[in-house]
Order: C-alpha cells, then structure tokens, then sequence
C-alpha cells in the first residue's frame, strides 16, 4: 500500500538526547510515528519524550525486537558508526538524516546494506514519510498528505515544494523520500522506482533530480525497461553553472552526463514526463491521471 | 579539497610512488639555488589550485640556473584563472618515452571507487576516454576489501600492459590506492605516469582531493584550510566558513535559499521570467538568524546585485529564524536594494508576524516570487 | 564417494613456474590430477609440463570455465593475494601449500572463504589425496592407495606415516588431508568430519591431532553430537613441554584446553578410539570394522 | 614475536593510549638521572621477554634518584627465569584506584581475534577468569571489518561498565585494535589499565607479540631481530636463524625430524619405550644436506644428548638430501654418539643407497627406530 514505511513501522531514533534528534523525535511522535526507543550511548536509562533511552540498538532490540527501523541524528564524526550498528543489528530501514559524513565510511556502509539487503535512505536526506501513517524524518509534515502519488527527490527542500504543489492540487501522496544529498547515498532512483512500481497504493510517480551525477540517467534507463506506471520528472539547474571539473577522472567516469538538459532528453525519451516549475506538476498528473 | 601539486607529491612520497628530485620555491632566487642544486635541466611549474596551468604559460623549462631565476621570475608574477601563482615546484625534467594515465576516484552511481589505467596518457587523456574509451581500462573496488595486487594486475592488463611492465603498473595503482585511501580521497590521479628511456616509471604531476567531510582526521589539511588558502575566491570561501555554499554567476538578482535544490529550482525559476541570477546561495539546513543576515551581507557584496530573491521553505529551517535574521541584516546593509521574499513551512506564522511587525512583504508562491523579482529588476533598468 | 577432490576436479595451478609450484605440477600431472592451467602474474604465454600458464586465474577461467579447484604455491608474501584471486574467481576447493603467511591475511581469506562457501585447506598443508583420483598437494603418493577410511590431520608428515600404517594394512584411504600446520588454518576437523559422514565411500574416519588449540576438543564435541560412523584419533605431543604462553589473553581464551590428556578424554568421551602410536591403528580399526 | 615492555608501550603511544610518565635506563646512573627528571615516585621495572618478573623481584619502588639508582643497580644485576636484565624502565608510580583487563589475541578456534575486558584486571586476572569467567567479556571481531565503535562500547558494557567510563573504556579499546592491525600482532594487551584516584586512566604494563610471518612489514622489528634479541635461548636462535625450530627438554635422546607432529609423535614414541627426548628439532619443510647437517650439530651442543634420533618421512623434504646432510654432519661432529636413522618417503631408493655407501644402517618403521634408540642410551648407562 506505500513503501518502505508504514503505519506498522517500528522506530528507533539514533542520537535521541541531542538537540536535532530530541525535536524531530517529538515532531515525529505529534505526527503518530511508532517510536519505540532511542539511543545515546553512555546514557541509557534516561528518557525522551516518554521514549526509554539505551546505550545501543541492540540492547533497545533486546526489550523491543519488534524494532525494524531506524532514524539517525547522529553527528557527522559518530554517523558512520551509528550506521554500522543499526545494519549490525538487522535494521532493513535507515534513514540517515546526518550530512557532512566522510564518504569513504559512506561507500563502506552502503556496501554492506547492499549485501544484507537493507536499504539506506541519505545520508544527509530529509528522510521518508508515508503520509497518514508514518514519518521517518524531519519533513514539514503538513504540506503532505496521503494519497496515490510516489514522490522520490535528491533534494531536501524541493521535495517539500512539490509535495506542497501535489498537496495543494489534491494529490496526496503514498509515500515520500528524499535519496540524500550527498555524491553517494544509499537508496537511487531506480530503487525507489521499483518499490513504487511494485506498490498498489501508488498510481504514478513524482521524480525530483537535478543536476550533477547519472541516477537520473540510470532512472531513466530503468523506466524505459521496466517502469509502466506514468513518471513525472523535474530537474533543478537547468540554469546552474557547472560544478567544478574533478580532475580527468571525473570527466571519464560521467562521461556526456550529470548536465540538466541531458538528464531531462533522456527522461523524455524514456517516456516520463519532464516539467518546467515544481508548480507544473499539478498540470501533468491532470493529463495522466 | 584539492591540494597543491606539492602537496599530493608529499602524499605520493610517503607511500613510495617515484617522484622527480625536486624544490619548491617562493621567490626567483630560491628557484635558482634549487635549480643549482638539482644540476639538471628543470622544469619550472606555478603551483596553483586550478587546472590548465600549462596551456596559460604556468609551465616553463630551464637549462641553467639563470634560466631558471627568470622563469620562476615570470610565473610568480602570474594569476591564472583567477589564482595569483604564489610558489613554483622546481623538477627535474625528464626524458619521456610514453606517458601513462593511472587515477582513482568516486564512481557516484555505483557508489564504489574506481580505478583508471590508461597507455594513453598526458593533457589528452579526456580525448582518449572520448574517442578510444577501449583504450581506458577500469576497475570498480569493492569499498570494505580495498584494491587488491591481482585486481592491480588485470587493469593494468585491461589497459594493454604485459609482464614485468604490468607488474610494475599494478605496483604503482596500488600505492595510489594507498594514498587514496590514507587521504579520504576523492580523487587522486598521476597524469602523467612517465615511462623514461631507461624503463623508469615516475610521477611527473600529481593531483590529489581530499573529501571536505573527512578534514576532521586529517589535522595537517584543516590547518591549512585555517589558513585560508583554498581553490575557492574570498566571497566563496568567506560564505563557506560561515557554514554556506555561495557561487558568483554573471546575473544581477542575488538568490538566497535553504537548500541546494531549492537554490536550483529558484535560479531556474527566474530564468524562466526572463532574469539572471547574480549568484547561488544556499544557507545550509537549520540556519539561524545570524546565518540569514551574514547570506544576505555576502550577496549584497557583489555589486552587480539588483534585487535578492529569499526563498525560505521551512523544514529544519524555522521561518521565524529566517525572519528575524532579514530584519537583522536590513539595519545593516550595504545598498538598499528590494528583497522578495518567499517564506512557508516550519514557523511560517510566527516568521509572518516577525516580517508584519517590520512592515516586509512576503509570499507564499516560488513562482509568484521569481516573477515578482524579475519584475523589480526590469522596473529599474 | 570421496570427499573433496575426486577424477572430476579440474585444478588451476597458483604458482606453476616456481620450483616447487613446477616439481609438484609434474608429480601431480603422473598422479593423474587433471591439471589444466597455472599461473604466475608475468608469465602468461609461458608452458610448464605442457600447462598453459596465464596472468590471472580469472583469464585461465576464460579459457577453461571447468577450472573449480586450486593448489597455490606462491611465496609467503603473495600467498594471502594469490588466494584472495582464487576465492574472486569462485573456486572451492582451495589447497594451500604454502607457509609463513601473515596471520591477519589468514584471518581474512577464510573469513571471505566461509562468506561464499568455499573450502580453504591450509594454509600450510600437505593438500588434499583422493589415492587413484586426484592428488591436489605435495604428499608422497605412494604411501595411500584407494579405500574406504578418511583420513584428516594437522600435521603433514605424520598424515603420511599413518597413511603408510594403513596402506600397509590393508586399508585404503577414500581421500587423506592436511589441514595445515598454522595456528589459523581454513578448514577444520568438523569442516571435515561433516564431509566424511555424509560420504557413502567413507567407513570410519581416522583423525590425527596434536597439541595446542582446541580443534580436537571441537571434533569430540561435533563427533558425540553428530557423527556415526566410527572415528580413531591420534594425538601427538604427549610428551612435548607446554608452549610458551601467548600473554593472559591466551590463557583466558583457550582455558584448560590445549594438551595431549585433555584432547584424548574429550575424543573419549565422544565415542572415539584413541590410539597411543601410529601404528596401532590397524588393530584399531580390525576391531571396529 | 614478544616485545619489550618498552617497546610496546612506544607503539601504545603512536595511537594515543595513555602511559605513565617514563624513561629507559641501561645504567643505574642513568636510572637516577631520569627519576630526577620525573620528580616524582617511580617503579623500577626490568625489561625482559618473559612474564613473571614481578613476582622475582623485576620491579621495585623509590622515591628519590638515589633510591632509584640502587634498586637500578640490582635488577640490573639480576637474571629473570633465563633472561639477564639489560635495561629497566623507570616510570611514574601510579595511585590506583582500580585496575582493568584489556587485550586482543587471535582465537584459534573461531578464527578471528577477540577481543577481552574485564573490571578485574591485574596480575590474578586468569584466576578471574577461571572462577569468575562472567567477569571477562569479549567479543569476537570480524577480520574484515575490524572492531567497530559500537562494539567495543558493547564490550566494555558487557565488562560492567556504565555511562562515560564505558565510552572511555571503548575509546582505549579501540586503540589498542589499532596497536593490533598497525602490528601485524597476535596478542597485545594492557595489563593493569589503571584507574587513578582522579579518574584518569593510564596503561600500568603493555604486551605486543608480534606475528613472526608478518615481520617483512615491519622493518624496524627485522632489524632487532637481526640483532639477536629474543626470548629463545642461544641454541634457539641459532636453529630459528637457520630455519629450524628447537626447542631444549630434559632428556638425553637428541630428536631430529621433519614436520612438527612428526617429531612430537617420534619424542611420544621415544618415551613410550621409555626414553627420554633432550629436545626437539624440527627441520621445517624441503630441508637441504646443509640444514639436516646443521641439525645434527645443534642437538649434539647439549652435553646431555647421549643418543640421536633422526626421522625422516619424505614429502617436500627428499631423503637423499637428508642422507647427504647426515654424512657430511658426521665427518665434523664433536662427539661421537649412537645415531638412529629411521628413513621412508621421497627418494628413499637414492638415500638408501647414499647411506649404503657411507655403511650407516637404516630402519623403515619409527616404532622399531624409537625402540632401538632407547636400547642404545640403556646400553651405555
């Protein structure tokens, strides 16, 4: 009926005590969220928000085992390390708002999710919400609503202004995420396209890339392949100045991608629909729905 | 963060990568005396963070000493592509018989490093990789096992290399992939890879960045980003030690958002009503006030600016930080140009009651907004 | 009807063009090993005893996808790579000849190899003897000859003295291996007793210990549990000094297990015959089959 | 290979682990001169490759220079289970508070290292662990992967500790997994970990063996190798530099042979006939004439040795080589004792002849070699 989370989601907040896990482990509750534990280690025994505080997951999974989700506040330094250990502890839910987490521990724990199967949302994502029923992040809660629209983003704040458009034109959404805005992040295009694909409760999907990279390229591939439900796709920077050339490898590894109007040519030829303004996206679900 | 040539060189030296003797120098006259040390023909290079120093004149040779003064002389007179050239590298020049391609960095896709060999290497390994991509070999490296000596060995075979010589390349990918991996590199690349007449492989340039996120384990590289040397201008790298990402454009409205997608999307939305952005401001997640007003100090600074687009949606980010940081930074500016605002999401009340009390007008549309803004530039030119 | 190795193992040989790689290469090939590819990194093109040697056990795989086991007999410092290659190409059975191999690479390869399933025998091992089939090491073959009794040992001469007992006796040998004389080794008695219970060309198993570590205390755990058919063991060092102590950690670690008396009540009191000198198992195993 | 204590406690200092203020003295004037430096009470502590130096009076305690350098000049004089003291380490005597367990070794069984805490750590920590095994902890570390942050903190919960002494714990942990892989080491430990009055803690004693096969990284190690200092005796070294391993017993039966459970099966068999091994000597795989010569002579240096027993089963090892060897051994050998040749294996025909030659008998079976040789040592007593 939705993807990834759900209203029988299971949550532990990573970083619990700090300031950004404390206020979004609030928001969270207010929203209706199933939080069952937190942690920070060295200060088990205390409580959040009425939430028991552990020193690690697993201790939290020993009273709780039902926990199958996570979402980390963690700092940048200590992130990597919170990841370990939720993926250690069999989580197959990770929502990974930290940024600025160095990216060779990225690559690593990303690895390891891919071998076990669990899936990695960010690092530095807003994370997933499934309106209605469940909000693994620190999304404005209330320009969502549910509803039968996929909405999948690299970017956090844009993912909001669209859900807003959707939202204010009566599309609700089945569930949202953001991929993260880091170079590499845990979760693509394709996997979310996939997930929706497979989802009964979504009937087309909301594609927000921009500049930079090949997932919008790899989406498109895949929507070509294997995708039958309709794609809307926007892609921000069509008007950004290119990045900072990295060295000649850069240039050999992306190749002719990463530039908007690549991006947006091969996700037209793929058969999605590519707008202009995040407020076409009413427009165009009108068209195809 | 890139790294100076002499700086990734210092990396190479330390796991063992050959390197050609060496000085480095601030002045004409230290170039000299490392010149007359060296004894040999040398080559003088401008050691800044920016590519194609070579086709802008960074690069020069010299024969003797005296040669070498007046080189070093001209380079470090030298700004190119922005950076004024305040040291050269002083290398001994070598005999080439081929040049080899050997780079490591982040494939972004497959979320693995990857390692690129090529015989074909030099200033245009681009070309190569354009029209003989079969003449790139790569290799992906699964990021926990690390590179190993017999993946070394077939991207060296993939790249066309046979017995002792693709042992000796592997030899040297493995190296790279110890400074890789020692540097939380991003990319680190030896371009080229020279081959002498005698058989010898040295390092004739090296590049090396270093992940900004991963400055934390490497005390050496913070120190020198305190020192405020970096490859970014001084707006650039003023906006960045406050915590924002800003890029100078060629426009005249100032952008200002939370966000880099946002930022994005707001570029391109005022494009599409016919106006030019003046820069890309992004003021990160979870701004304070004092964050807002010191974006809206560093916009003001580039005197292009006509207008300033504030595109604020409220997610970490609270309207009423935002609000009351507009307001801060109004009682300060500079120049007084006219500020659109576009506000909603997390304490979008209690920021429009901050705006309303200081009699500042605000929407709620990014499109209304854009337009509006492109609307105040073309009402004054 | 064998275990292991078996006239259907197609063997890479890792280390062809060296001494030993190239006198056991040809010890091997009279054996009747069907060997059909070396390698030495460098020497591709080259023949050793009419086997084509390559750079790569993933290039020989090109030309030879049937190539499912190897036998390495690359120097100590390149041993731990040559074996990572080999478990990357996929082959499992791995015979590990050489010795003074770093012990954390050790720890390394066989964790890998026990992630894909692929049996390391050694490090430092004579190899493995399927007597008539296939001979995947360096033993003197004269002293097994084909039968019905496993034979699995942590020492290398000593699987050849009490293979010479046997032969001599009249009981052939179903496959005879070393499990390597390294205080890390890949595959341990369990690993083997496993084999050698499921294998219907196997009557009785016949197990040579020594002192140190607690791999016979394991089998004598495993063998109470699982195992019917008959075991007799041997143990050496009875009579050997303690080892020096490896620190506090050492002790803490491996208990009260290690000597000679230990080992010989645990198989004991797992239903083993234990025997008091090699020769001895021919009466052994008179009695019992 | 085991460290010095000093030794150790350099490579605990190059990844942060706190140590005791210290310094290292080969004289005892040197000794007073550092506990004048130090300024503080300070143990004497003897710097041997062996444990138990406590207990011989290895360490003592002063309070002054002059303290300090007699108790100097005594350890210095001493000689601990073997081992003659060259240097001791003089070191900041500590308040102690508490005193915990750390260490990392390699579990044979599992295959992977493990790591151990325990709040009852000190000299009795293996009665500790004996009758009150729920007192140490461990964990198992993935090799791979190494030890992560969590799980030492799991660890070091699971020791009984809480709150920041944990992360504390975990902290020190992590670094000794870092002294660990840096070192290629099979075990290292700390040993009192000390809890001072103040809460500090401080690594009273380090131990680092490092793994034999490893020590071509390690280059600073070969080097001391190199210069002959070991925990072997004389003898061992002499047979470990020649690639063999020896080991002195008790007995009068020298024991030669080739593969380690082979000799010890030959001293089981010697004793059940009720002789006595003086020791055994592995050859080692492949071994040539010279080595198996060399053997011979390194078991003849024990006076006690009044028979030898050579048992050869040929794999890799070829019985011509160790027939050759024999011969040439006994051209030079200083004592003229009973040699019991027991020979089967590889080029058995070509060693048989080659002892023919020389007119030296040889047995095939071990069992009647082993009885033969205790005949022979009866005979003469």
């Amino acid at each position: 009926m939705t993807i990834l989370v759900d209203k029988t989601t299971k949550v532990i907040v990573q970083g619990i005590t700090g300031r950004e896990g404390h206020f979004h482990t609030k928001a969270m509750l207010d929203y209706g969220t199933t939080i069952l534990a937190g942690t920070t280690p060295g200060k088990s025994g205390q409580e959040v928000e009425g939430i028991p505080v552990f020193d690690s997951v697993v201790e939290a999974k020993e009273q709780f085992p039902e926990i199958n989700a996570s979402i980390i506040f963690v700092p940048a330094r200590f992130a990597a390390d919170a990841t370990y250990e939720a993926l250690d502890a069999g989580l197959t839910i990770v929502s990974l708002i930290t940024e600025h987490i160095p990216v060779h521990e990225e690559m690593r724990f990303i690895e390891l999710a891919r071998r076990q199967g669990s899936y990695i949302v960010g690092p530095n994502t807003p994370g997933i919400i499934t309106p209605g029923q469940c909000k693994l992040g620190i999304m404005p809660a209330h320009v969502f609503k549910p509803g039968r629209v996929g909405l999948i983003s690299r970017s956090g704040t844009l993912t909001y202004e669209v859900a807003a458009s959707l939202t204010e034109a009566g599309f609700g959404q089945s569930t949202a995420l953001g991929l993260g805005g880091d170079p590499i992040v845990g979760m693509s295009f394709v996997d979310a396209l996939k997930l929706f694909e497979a989802d009964d409760g979504t009937d087309a999907t909301v594609l927000i890339g921009e500049i930079g990279g090949s997932a919008e390229e790899a989406a498109a591939t895949y929507i070509k392949k294997h995708i039958s439900k309709p794609v809307i796709a926007y892609i921000a920077g069509r008007t950004a100045p290119k990045g900072k050339r990295m060295g000649h490898a850069g240039a050999i590894v992306s190749g002719k991608t990463g530039t908007a109007d690549g991006k947006i040519k091969a996700l037209r030829k793929a058969g999605a629909t590519v707008i202009d303004r995040p407020i076409d996206v009413d427009e165009a679900l009108q068209k195809i729905l | 963060m890139r790294l100076f040539e002499y700086e990734a060189k210092d990396a190479f030296r330390q796991v063992g990568i050959p390197l050609p003797a060496s000085g480095l120098a601030s002045t004409a006259r230290e170039a000299a005396r490392i010149t007359e040390d060296l004894a040999c023909p040398v080559a003088i290079k401008a050691q800044i963070l920016a590519g194609g120093r070579g086709k802008a004149g960074g690069i020069k040779f010299a024969d003797t000493p005296e040669a070498s003064k007046e080189a070093a002389a001209k380079i470090l007179k030298m700004t190119i592509h922005g950076h004024p050239v305040r040291r050269v590298l002083i290398e001994q020049r070598l005999e080439i018989k081929q040049e080899i391609y050997l780079g490591i960095t982040i494939d972004r896709s497959e979320r693995k490093p990857v390692a690129i060999c090529s015989a074909m290497g030099g200033v245009d390994i681009e070309q190569v990789a354009e029209k003989h991509p079969e003449k790139i070999a790569r290799s992906w490296i699964d990021p926990i096992l690390g590179l190993r000596d017999f993946e070394a060995r077939q991207l060296a075979k993939n790249a066309g290399f046979e017995g002792r010589t693709m042992l000796q390349v592997a030899g040297l990918l493995l190296r790279l992939w110890q400074v890789f991996i020692k540097n939380d590199a991003e990319l680190t690349e030896i371009n080229p890879l020279i081959v002498t007449p005698d058989g010898k492989f040295i390092a004739a340039d090296a590049r090396l960045n270093v992940d900004d996120n991963s400055l934390f384990r490497h005390q050496a590289l913070l120190e020198r980003v305190g020192a405020g040397i970096s490859e970014k201008t001084k707006l650039e790298q003023q906006a960045h030690e406050l915590g924002m990402t800003y890029v100078e454009l060629e426009g005249n409205i100032g952008i200002i958002g939370n966000g880099a997608g946002l930022v994005m999307a707001t570029m391109d939305a005022v494009k599409y009503y016919g106006g030019a952005p003046a820069n890309f401001l992004d003021v990160g997640g979870g701004a304070t006030a004092e964050r807002m007003s010191n974006a809206l100090e560093i916009v003001l600074s580039h005197p292009d600016v006509e207008a300033v687009f504030i595109n604020i949606l409220g997610g970490i980010t609270r309207c009423d930080e935002m609000a009351r940081g507009i307001i801060d930074a109004q009682k300060t500016l500079p120049r007084d140009v006219p500020i659109v605002i576009r506000m909603i999401g997390t304490r979008e009340k209690e920021g429009a009651e901050i705006l309303a009390a200081a009699n500042i007008p605000f929407l709620n549309s990014m499109d209304a907004a854009a337009k509006r803004v492109v609307e105040q530039v073309t009402k004054r030119g």
